[in-house]
C-alpha cells in the first residue's frame, strides 16, 4: 500500500501553481537511472499527449557513461500552448535515493513526490512537499514475477501515472504495443502485466487532484517527435536525396535517419572518414548536380571550415546542419549552447558570406530544412542550419506539414548549355551545369576554389576579385529582399522587446506570456533568419525603449552575447542589451524573467 | 564490365583538339605535360563521351590539371579531391571519374582519404604525379622526397623516411595500383588504360620530374638519362617455366613484394583484383529496398515515416 | 647609345611631385619577368637604403605560374619616412612591351620610363612621360660576353640606376658581393662585369634630375627586410624554439626560416602533414612545457579552428601565425587581403575567447611577436597574429631592436607541485604543470577539451561551466586592462579619425600627413591589438565626427567592414563609418583620401 | 638503448595503487579494463618514474584512458592525438608517451597521423582498444567493423570491407607491430611490454570488446568463449628444422602475409626492427649544428642574423 505523508491539497502558495481538479499542465519529472527505461516512459508520455492532441514538450539529461547512470526525463504536458519544459515539477517520481535527493528542490512547493519506498527515504521532516511512497520495486516483482529484478518499473510506474492523471488508458495501451509488438510476444505481455498492476495500484486520492484536462478536438493530424527527426523530414520533402557525414552527439541520430531512409528515396547517405571527407562528398554530390546534406556539432563543423569557404567561392548548393552543444573544444556533449552562431557567419577565412537560419522548435525544424532547401537551390550557395541539442531531443507534439503543400521531387538539371552559357553572371543567379551536361560551345567548365570570371575561370584581374565580391555579397542581398520582416509577439511598442533564436524561443515567449498577463509592456520576436538578417528590425527595435537579446552563450568581452553582438554591428540602434546564460541548460521562464525585468530597469 | 566504355554510338568523336584547353601553366620540361598528352590519347581511344570526362584535383602544380583538360572540372582544394571525386562517382555513374594530383596533396594532407577511398573501391582513377617535391610552393620535402634532398625544409637534407606510396595503397585495399614514369610514354599509355578500364578504385603513381626544383630526380628510371626502366613482367598462364618466375598481379603479397624493392623499383601493374565497388554494394542495397516497394512515391514514403511518429 | 625623347624637366606640374636636383624620395618600379631576376635588383636597392639610412618600401607581384612570367618589383626609396609603396612611379624601368604597356599607367606625369629598346617600342606621341630607351639586352651581352642571353641583365639595370640615382656605389657593390659571394667567383665575376658597365653607360643628365637625397646620421643600426624574417627574429628574441607547421603561400617563408634556424638554438620545427597536425604538434610543444608557434594562410587557419578550440579550453599557450591573402577559399594566393580577422576572433566553435594582434608594419612584426609570447606565456592561451600578403613580403628599414633589451631565454618550469596546486584557478592566473612535474599531492594532472573544474577534472556541472567560461574570458579582461589605449596621430579631435591595422596602417598615415598638410582635421590611430580591443577607445572615438575604418575587406551585408563591425559591435558610438577595398592591392593614398572625404561628407 | 628505463635509482616505487587514479567510467565487462590493469602492471614492472609517465589519446571510450592511470596525462581531440604526442616525444626526450585510443579515433579520423607518425618513427607507443565499433558514439559502423555488422549507421549490415590495421601500420613503415586480445592478459602483458622497450614507433593492436554494442566481436580468438588464440611462433635461431617455419619478426613481407589472415588472425609480434627514430634524428641536426657553434649564446646567434640583414 502506499505511504502517504501528506493528503495532495488542491490549492497551495506556490506562484502560479493553482491546479484545479483538471489541469491545464503539468510537468512530471522522472528521475532515476536510464536503465530504468525512464526515457521510454517519457517517450510514451509524449506520444499519448501529442496523440490527445494535447501539447508536451520533453527534457532529459543523458548520463556521462556509457552504461547509464543517473539520469531524468521532464514530461511538460497540457492541453494549452506548451513552450518550454518547465522551470518546477508538479510532480516528482524517484527511483532511488540519489533521484530523491537530487531532484526534489526542483519540485514546486505544494507538489507530489512519488517515491520507491523499497529504494528512497524520504525527509520526513520537509512540509513543502506532499509525499507518496510505493514500494515500486517489490510490486514491480510481484506483478511480473521474480526474474528479472529492474525489468518492468518504468511499465509499473506508468500504469500508475496514467490513473493518476485520469491519461486515456485505450490510447496508452495501444502506443505500448505499438512499441512491444515488434519484439517477442512474452516482452508484450510482461509489459502489459507491469503496467496493469501499476494502473491498478490503489494510490488514494491524488487522481483527484492531477486528472489533466484533454486536449482540444482530436482530430487534428498530430505528429509527437523530436528535432532530429523533424529536420530530416524536412530534408526528405524538400527533395534531398544525398550527403555524408561522420558522427558526432548530437547530430548522429540525423545521419543514422538519413542513413537508414535515404535508399528508399533511392538516395544514399555515406558515413566519411572526417568531418572534412564528409562535407567535401557533400559538395561533390552539389557538384554533380544534387542539393545535399552534411552537418555535425561544433568540433566538426570546425572542421568543415576550409571546404564551407570552397562552397562559397564555388557557389555550390549544401546544407549544413549544426546541432550545437556545449563547447568550447569537447566542452558539454550533451548539453545545449548556442555558441556557434558567430562561427556560422564568420568561421572560414576571407569574405565568405553565407545563409544561416535556425528553427525556433521542433516543428519549426522540418520547415527550416525546406527553407534551406530552397535558399540553396535559388541561389546556389552553402546553407548552415543551427539547431540545437534541446531541439535536437526534445519531443513536442504539432500538427503534421502537409505533404500536398510542402514534398518536392528532386530533378537532376542535364539540358545542354548554349554559347552563351555563364556560371557566374555578373548579374543574375549562378547556373551550374552539372558534369554529363553538354556544352554547345565546346567549352567545359571548371569549377573552382580560385577567384575567377564569369565562366569560371581563374584570374587575378584586381576588377573581377572586387566584382565577384560583391556579386557573391549580392545573392544574400537580394535573399534578404525576400525574406519577410518577423513578427511580433505582443504589441509592437512598449518597454522591452525580447529577441530570441534556436530552442530559447519558446521558453522567451511563456515569460513574456506571463509578463503581459502581469500588464508588462513587453513583447516579443523569434529570429528564424541570423544571416541575412530581415529588413525592418531597425524600425521593430526603435519602437522599443529597450531590446533584450535572450541566448544560451557568453556575454563576451564587451558584454553582449553573439546574435546581440552581430545585431549591434549590424543595425544602428543603440538599444540592444544581452539576456546570456551558459550553464548548460535551457533558459528557465523564471531566470528570463528576472533579464528581461534587469535590462527594463537598467540604464 | 568496363567494355561499357565503347558501346555506345558516339554521335562527336572525342579528338585530341576537342579535349585541349588552356595552354598549361607548367614549367617548360615539366612532367605533367607528358601525363597530360597521354591523357589525351587514352581518351581519344577510349572514346568516352565528352561530357562525361569529369576530371577533379586537389591543389598543387600537378592539381591544376583540369583547367587543361576541356572537359567538366573540378580544382578542389588541398589534398581532399578523392572524397568530393567519391560523392561525384556515386552520384553519377553514367560519368567517369578522374582525379589527378601530387604527392603533397595525395599522401601527406590527403593520406586519409586515399586509405579509405581504396578500400572502399570507389569507381575512379587516380593518377598521382610523383615529383618527390612541392612544386607549387617552392620546394619543400614531400612526403616522397628521399632522405637527404636538400629543400627549403630540409637545409641540410632530408631525414625522415619517405613513405611507398605502392604499399600504402596495397595495403588499403586499392583493387588497381600501377606505377609508371612520365618520361616512358608507351608505358604510361597502356597503364593508364588498363587503369581506366578497371572496375573499381585504379591507382597510378607516375613519376613526374620537377624540372623546377627537383630536376634529375627520375633519372635513374628513365634510359635516356642512363637509368633502367625496369618493367614488369606479368604472368602469361602459358605455363612455361618461364611463367613461373613472371608476376601475378592478383597476387598481393607478391605485389607488396615488388613494391619493397629499392628506387626506382619496378614499373608496370603491382597489382589488380576486381571486388564489389561501393558504387555497386550502395546501390543493391538502393535495389532491394526499392524492390519492397514497387510503385510508391516518395510522398506516400514520407508519408509513412509521418504516421509512425502519430 | 640612349635614345631620350624629352630631355627630363626638374619641375612638372603633377601633383606632390615637386623633385629639385635632391630628390627626397622617389618610386621606382621594375617592370619585366620575374626570370629576370628584378626581385633581386629590387632588393639590393632596398638593402642599400637600409644601409644608407634611407627609409624605403617594396612592392612586388608575383607571377600565377612557377616558371615565372610578368612580374614587377617597386620600391619607394627616400630620406623622410616612407609609408607606402606609393600609388604612382616616378620611374618606370621596362623590360618588355607587355611591361610597358602594362605599367605606364602607373607612371606620374613627368616621370621616366627607362625601356629596352631591343624589346619595346614606346608610344612617341606620349607627352605626358619623358623617355630613355636603352639598348639593354645588347649592352649586357656585350658587356659579359654572349654565353647567357638574359642573364645579367638586371645587374646593368642596376648600375644603371646607380649612376642615375647617385647612389652609394661601394656599399652596393659590397651588398652584391655578400650576395653572389657565396656562389662560384664565375658568378660573381660576371655580375661585376654587368653592374660595372651599367654604371658606365652613357645616358645624359638623367642623374642630375634624380640625384637621391642622402639620409640622416648614418650611424644607427638599421635592418632591411620583409615581415616575415622579422617576425620570426620576434619569435627567437621572445625564446620560442619548438614550432610546427605546413607550406602554403605567404606563410611558407616563416616556417623554412624556423625550421633552419632552430636547431642553432637547440629547438626544432617540424614540417607536419597537414595543419590539423601542425596545430596539434605545436599545442603538443606548448603542453611540454614550450611556448610554441604554428601557422598558416587562410586555408590552413580553417584548419587549425577545432585545436584552436581546444587550446582556449585547456588553456595552452601557443602562438598561432595567420599571413592573411586573398580569399575566400584558395581565393587570390599572392594577392593581400585582411578578411581573416573575424574569423581569427570567431571561427571556432562554442565560446573560445582567444587573443588576436596584428603587426603595423615589418619592424612591428618583431614587437608583435614578442607581445604574443608574453601573452600566451601570461595568460596560458593562444594568441593568433593577423600578419598580411603585404608586410610578409615587402622590404622596409628601421632600427634594429636592442636583443639585450628584448631577448628572452627560455626556461622550462619542472618545480613539483605541492597538494594545493591547482591549474585553473577560479581567481587567478592558469598554471599548468608540464610533464616531468611531480606532484606531492600524489595526483597527476590531466589536460581535457572537455569542460572541467579548477583541477582540471572533467566535469558537467552547470555551475562551473558558467564559472570557467568567466574565467576564461575574465583572462581577456585583464590583458584589456594591461593594454595601452593607442595614441592619436594627429589632433585628438576633429572631423575624422581614420583607425586601420596591419599593413594598412602606412599608406593612411601617408593620406592623413597629406590632409593634414592641406588643413584638413583627420587624424588616425593604429590597433594592434584586435582582440581584446584596448579601453578607451569609446572616448577616442566620441571626439570625432566621424570614425572611418580603413581596411582591405568586404563592406559586408550592411556596409562595414570586418574591424568596423567588430567595432561597432564592441562599443557604443553611432559614427563608425568604413573605408575598404577588395581588388587584392594595398591601400592606394589617393583611394584613401577620396575614402575619408566621402565619410566626412556623407550623412 | 631502451635498458635505461630501469637503470636510474627510483626514490618511489610506482605501484599500482599509485597509477590508479578515477574508476573507469567504461561499461561493467568492457574489454579496456584489461587493457588498464595491465598497463598498470607492465609500468610497475618497468619502474619508469611516476612524473614520467604520459598518456595522450583523442575521443572515444578507449581515449578517456588518460583519466583513469594516475600520471599526466592529456585528453586531446578526436583523431588527432599521435601529432600531439609526436610533440612530446619530441620535446620531452626524459618522459615517456603512451598513446591510446579506439579503432574510429586512430583508423578513421587520425588514420593519417598513424601513417605519417609510422614513418617518421617517432618514439612512443601507441595502444589501440580495437572493439571493430564506435562505442562512444553509441554504435556506428568503424573502419575495422566486418562486413555484415549491424549498426546505427548500416542497419542492413555493413557494406564497406574494413581497413586492415596490420598491413596499413606495416606499409606505413611502423618499426615496432604487435597485435593482442585483451582477454588474453599473460599476452597482453608480453606484447605491451616489448612495445614500451622498443626503441621507436611501437603499436599494439589490442582487440578489446565492446559488451555494449558488439559483445561476441572477439569470441572466436578467446579461449573462453570456444575460440582460438593463434599466437605467433617466433624464430628462435636454434637452428632446427623447426625454427624454418618460425616467424622472423625482422621481415615485413612475411609479417604482411600473417596480416593477410583471415580473422581473428594471429597475435604477436608480427615486426620489430630498429631503424633511426626521428627524435635522434633531429637530435643528431640540433647536436651537429650546435657542435659548431660551442659558447655562443642564442643572443650572439640571433644579434649575427640581424647583421646579415644590414
Ligand atoms: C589547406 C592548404 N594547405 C596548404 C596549401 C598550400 N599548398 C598548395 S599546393 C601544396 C603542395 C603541392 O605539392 P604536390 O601536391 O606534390 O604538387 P606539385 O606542386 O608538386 O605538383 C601546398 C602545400 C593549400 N593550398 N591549402
Ligand atoms: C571532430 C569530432 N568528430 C566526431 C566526434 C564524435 N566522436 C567521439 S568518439 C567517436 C568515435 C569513437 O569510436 P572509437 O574511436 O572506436 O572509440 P570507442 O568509443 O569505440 O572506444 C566519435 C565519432 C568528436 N568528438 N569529434
Ligand atoms: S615547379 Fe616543378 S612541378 Fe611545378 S610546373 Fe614547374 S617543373 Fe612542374
Ligand atoms: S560502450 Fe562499449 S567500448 Fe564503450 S565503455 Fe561500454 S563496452 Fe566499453
Ligand atoms: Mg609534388
Ligand atoms: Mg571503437
Amino acid at each position: 500500500m502506499s505511504t502517504s505523508t501528506l493528503p495532495p491539497s488542491t490549492n497551495d502558495s506556490s506562484p502560479n501553481s493553482d491546479h484545479p481538479a483538471d489541469l491545464q499542465d503539468a510537468v512530471i519529472r522522472l528521475a532515476g537511472n536510464s536503465q530504468d527505461g525512464i526515457q521510454s516512459i517519457g517517450g510514451f508520455l509524449a506520444r499519448l499527449a501529442g496523440r490527445t492532441a494535447q501539447d508536451v514538450m520533453t527534457y532529459m539529461t543523458i548520463p556521462s557513461t556509457i552504461s547509464g547512470g543517473p539520469s531524468i526525463f521532464q514530461v511538460h504536458i497540457g492541453s494549452g500552448e506548451i513552450l518550454s519544459a518547465g522551470d518546477e515539477a508538479d510532480f516528482l517520481m524517484a527511483f532511488y535515493q540519489h533521484s530523491y535527493e537530487g531532484h526534489i528542490k526542483v519540485l514546486r512547493k505544494g507538489g507530489i513526490c512519488l517515491y520507491d519506498s523499497d529504494h528512497v527515504q524520504p525527509n520526513l521532516e520537509d512540509k513543502d512537499h506532499h509525499y507518496v511512497g510505493v514500494p515500486i520495486t517489490a510490486a514491480t516483482v510481484e506483478a511480473i514475477g521474480g526474474t528479472a529484478k529492474d525489468k518492468g518499473k518504468n511499465l509499473f510506474v506508468l500504469g500508475m501515472l496514467c490513473q493518476i492523471f485520469g491519461l486515456d488508458v485505450v490510447k496508452l495501451k495501444g502506443i505500448i504495443e505499438r512499441q512491444f509488438g515488434k519484439k517477442k510476444e512474452e516482452v508484450l505481455r510482461v509489459a502489459n502485466l507491469a503496467f496493469d498492476s501499476g494502473y491498478a495500484y490503489q494510490i488514494g486520492d491524488l487522481k483527484k487532484a492531477y486528472h489533466l484536462k484533454p486536449g482540444h478536438a482530436g482530430d487534428e493530424h498530430r505528429l509527437t517527435t523530436d528535432g532530429n527527426q523533424m529536420m530530416v523530414c524536412g530534408l526528405l520533402a524538400a527533395g534531398v536525396r544525398y550527403g555524408a557525414g561522420y558522427p558526432i552527439t548530437p547530430w548522429s541520430s540525423i545521419m543514422e535517419s538519413l542513413r537508414a531512409e535515404l535508399p528508399r528515396y533511392g538516395g544514399l547517405f555515406v558515413q566519411a572518414e572526417d568531418e572534412l571527407a564528409a562535407i567535401s562528398m557533400a559538395l561533390g554530390f552539389a557538384y554533380s548536380g544534387h542539393v545535399a546534406v552534411t552537418g555535425s556539432a561544433g568540433p566538426g563543423l570546425s572542421l568543415k571550415m576550409e571546404a564551407l569557404s570552397y562552397a562559397v567561392m564555388a557557389e555550390l548548393p549544401v546544407i549544413v546542419i549544426n546541432v550545437q552543444r556545449g563547447g568550447p573544444s569537447t566542452g558539454l556533449p550533451t548539453n545545449v549552447e548556442q555558441s556557434d552562431l558567430m562561427q556560422a557567419i564568420y568561421g572560414s577565412h576571407g569574405d565568405a558570406p553565407r545563409v544561416v537560419l535556425a528553427p525556433k522548435n521542433v516543428e519549426d525544424c522540418f520547415y527550416i530544412a525546406v527553407e534551406a532547401v530552397r535558399i540553396a537551390k535559388k541561389y546556389s550557395c552553402p546553407v548552415i542550419i543551427l539547431s540545437d541539442q534541446s531541439l535536437s531531443s526534445r519531443i513536442e507534439a504539432f500538427t503534421e506539414p502537409s505533404l500536398a503543400e510542402w514534398m518536392t521531387e528532386p530533378t537532376l538539371d542535364q539540358v545542354s548549355r548554349d554559347e552563351n552559357w555563364k556560371p557566374y553572371p555578373l548579374t543574375g543567379e549562378t547556373g551550374h551545369a552539372p558534369p554529363g551536361t553538354k556544352m554547345l560551345g565546346g567549352k567545359y567548365p571548371v569549377v573552382t576554389g580560385l577567384e575567377h570570371d564569369e565562366w569560371g575561370h581563374p584570374t587575378a584581374s584586381p576588377k573581377l576579385h572586387v566584382e565577384m565580391t560583391n556579386r557573391r555579397r549580392a545573392k544574400l542581398v537580394r535573399l534578404m529582399d525576400e525574406i519577410p520582416t518577423p513578427d511580433v509577439h505582443g504589441d509592437t511598442s512598449g518597454d522591452v522587446l525580447v529577441v530570441s533564436w534556436g530552442s530559447s524561443c519558446g521558453p522567451v515567449k511563456e515569460a513574456v506570456d506571463r509578463l503581459r498577463s502581469q500588464g508588462q509592456k513587453v513583447s516579443c520576436l523569434d529570429l528564424r533568419h541570423i544571416h541575412p538578417l530581415p529588413h525592418g528590425l531597425d524600425n521593430i527595435f526603435g519602437r522599443f525603449k529597450k531590446v533584450a537579446v535572450a541566448e544560451l552563450n557568453d556575454r563576451g568581452l564587451y558584454g553582449y552575447g553573439q546574435l546581440a553582438s552581430l545585431l549591434r554591428g549590424a543595425l544602428s540602434v543603440s538599444n540592444i542589451r544581452s539576456i546570456t546564460k551558459t550553464d548548460g541548460l535551457s533558459f528557465m521562464v523564471r531566470e528570463l524573467i528576472a533579464g528581461i525585468e534587469r535590462v527594463r530597469t537598467e540604464a | 564490365m568496363s567494355t561499357d566504355l565503347l558501346l555506345p554510338p558516339l554521335p562527336e568523336k572525342v579528338t585530341k583538339k576537342a579535349l585541349t584547353a588552356d595552354h598549361p601553366t607548367w614549367c617548360p620540361g615539366c612532367g605533367d605535360f607528358a601525363v597530360l598528352a597521354i591523357f589525351y590519347r587514352v581518351l581519344e581511344k577510349l572514346q568516352i563521351p565528352h561530357e562525361k570526362i569529369i576530371t577533379i584535383a586537389g591543389i598543387g602544380c600537378s592539381s591544376r590539371f583540369p583547367y587543361f583538360v576541356n572537359g567538366h572540372g573540378v580544382h578542389y582544394i588541398h589534398g581532399r579531391a578523392l572524397p568530393f571525386a567519391t560523392a561525384v562517382s556515386l552520384a553519377r555513374p553514367d560519368c567517369h571519374v578522374f582525379v589527378f594530383g601530387g604527392d603533397g596533396d595525395g599522401f601527406s594532407i590527403g593520406g586519409n582519404h586515399l586509405n579509405h577511398a581504396a578500400r572502399k573501391n570507389l569507381k575512379l582513377t587516380y593518377i598521382v604525379m610523383d615529383n618527390f617535391v612541392y612544386g607549387l610552393t617552392k620546394m619543400q620535402t614531400s612526403p616522397t622526397s628521399p632522405i637527404g634532398y636538400k629543400s627549403k625544409t630540409d637545409p641540410t637534407g632530408s631525414i625522415d623516411q619517405p613513405i611507398n606510396p605502392m604499399k600504402q595503397v596495397l595495403a588499403a585495399g586499392a583493387s588497381f595500383v600501377g606505377r609508371t614514369n612520365a618520361t616512358q610514354v608507351k608505358h604510361m599509355e597502356e597503364i593508364f588504360e588498363r587503369a581506366i578500364r578497371h572496375e573499381g578504385f585504379s591507382i597510378v603513381q607516375a613519376l613526374s620530374e620537377c624540372v623546377m626544383f627537383y630536376a634529375g630526380a627520375f633519372d635513374d628510371s628513365t634510359p635516356r638519362k642512363g637509368g633502367v626502366f625496369d618493367v614488369i613482367q606479368e604472368k602469361k598462364h602459358d605455363g612455361t617455366p618461364e611463367d613461373e618466375a613472371r608476376h601475378d598481379v592478383t597476387d598481393e603479397i607478391a605485389a607488396y613484394r615488388l613494391a619493397d624493392l629499392d628506387h626506382p623499383g619496378k614499373f608496370g601493374v603491382f597489382y589488380q583484383k576486381e571486388r564489389p565497388t561501393k558504387n555497386a554494394l550502395e546501390q543493391r542495397w538502393i535495389d532491394s529496398t526499392k524492390e519492397k516497394m514497387v510503385g510508391v512515391t516518395d510522398k506516400e514514403t514520407l508519408q509513412k515515416r509521418f504516421d509512425m511518429m502519430k
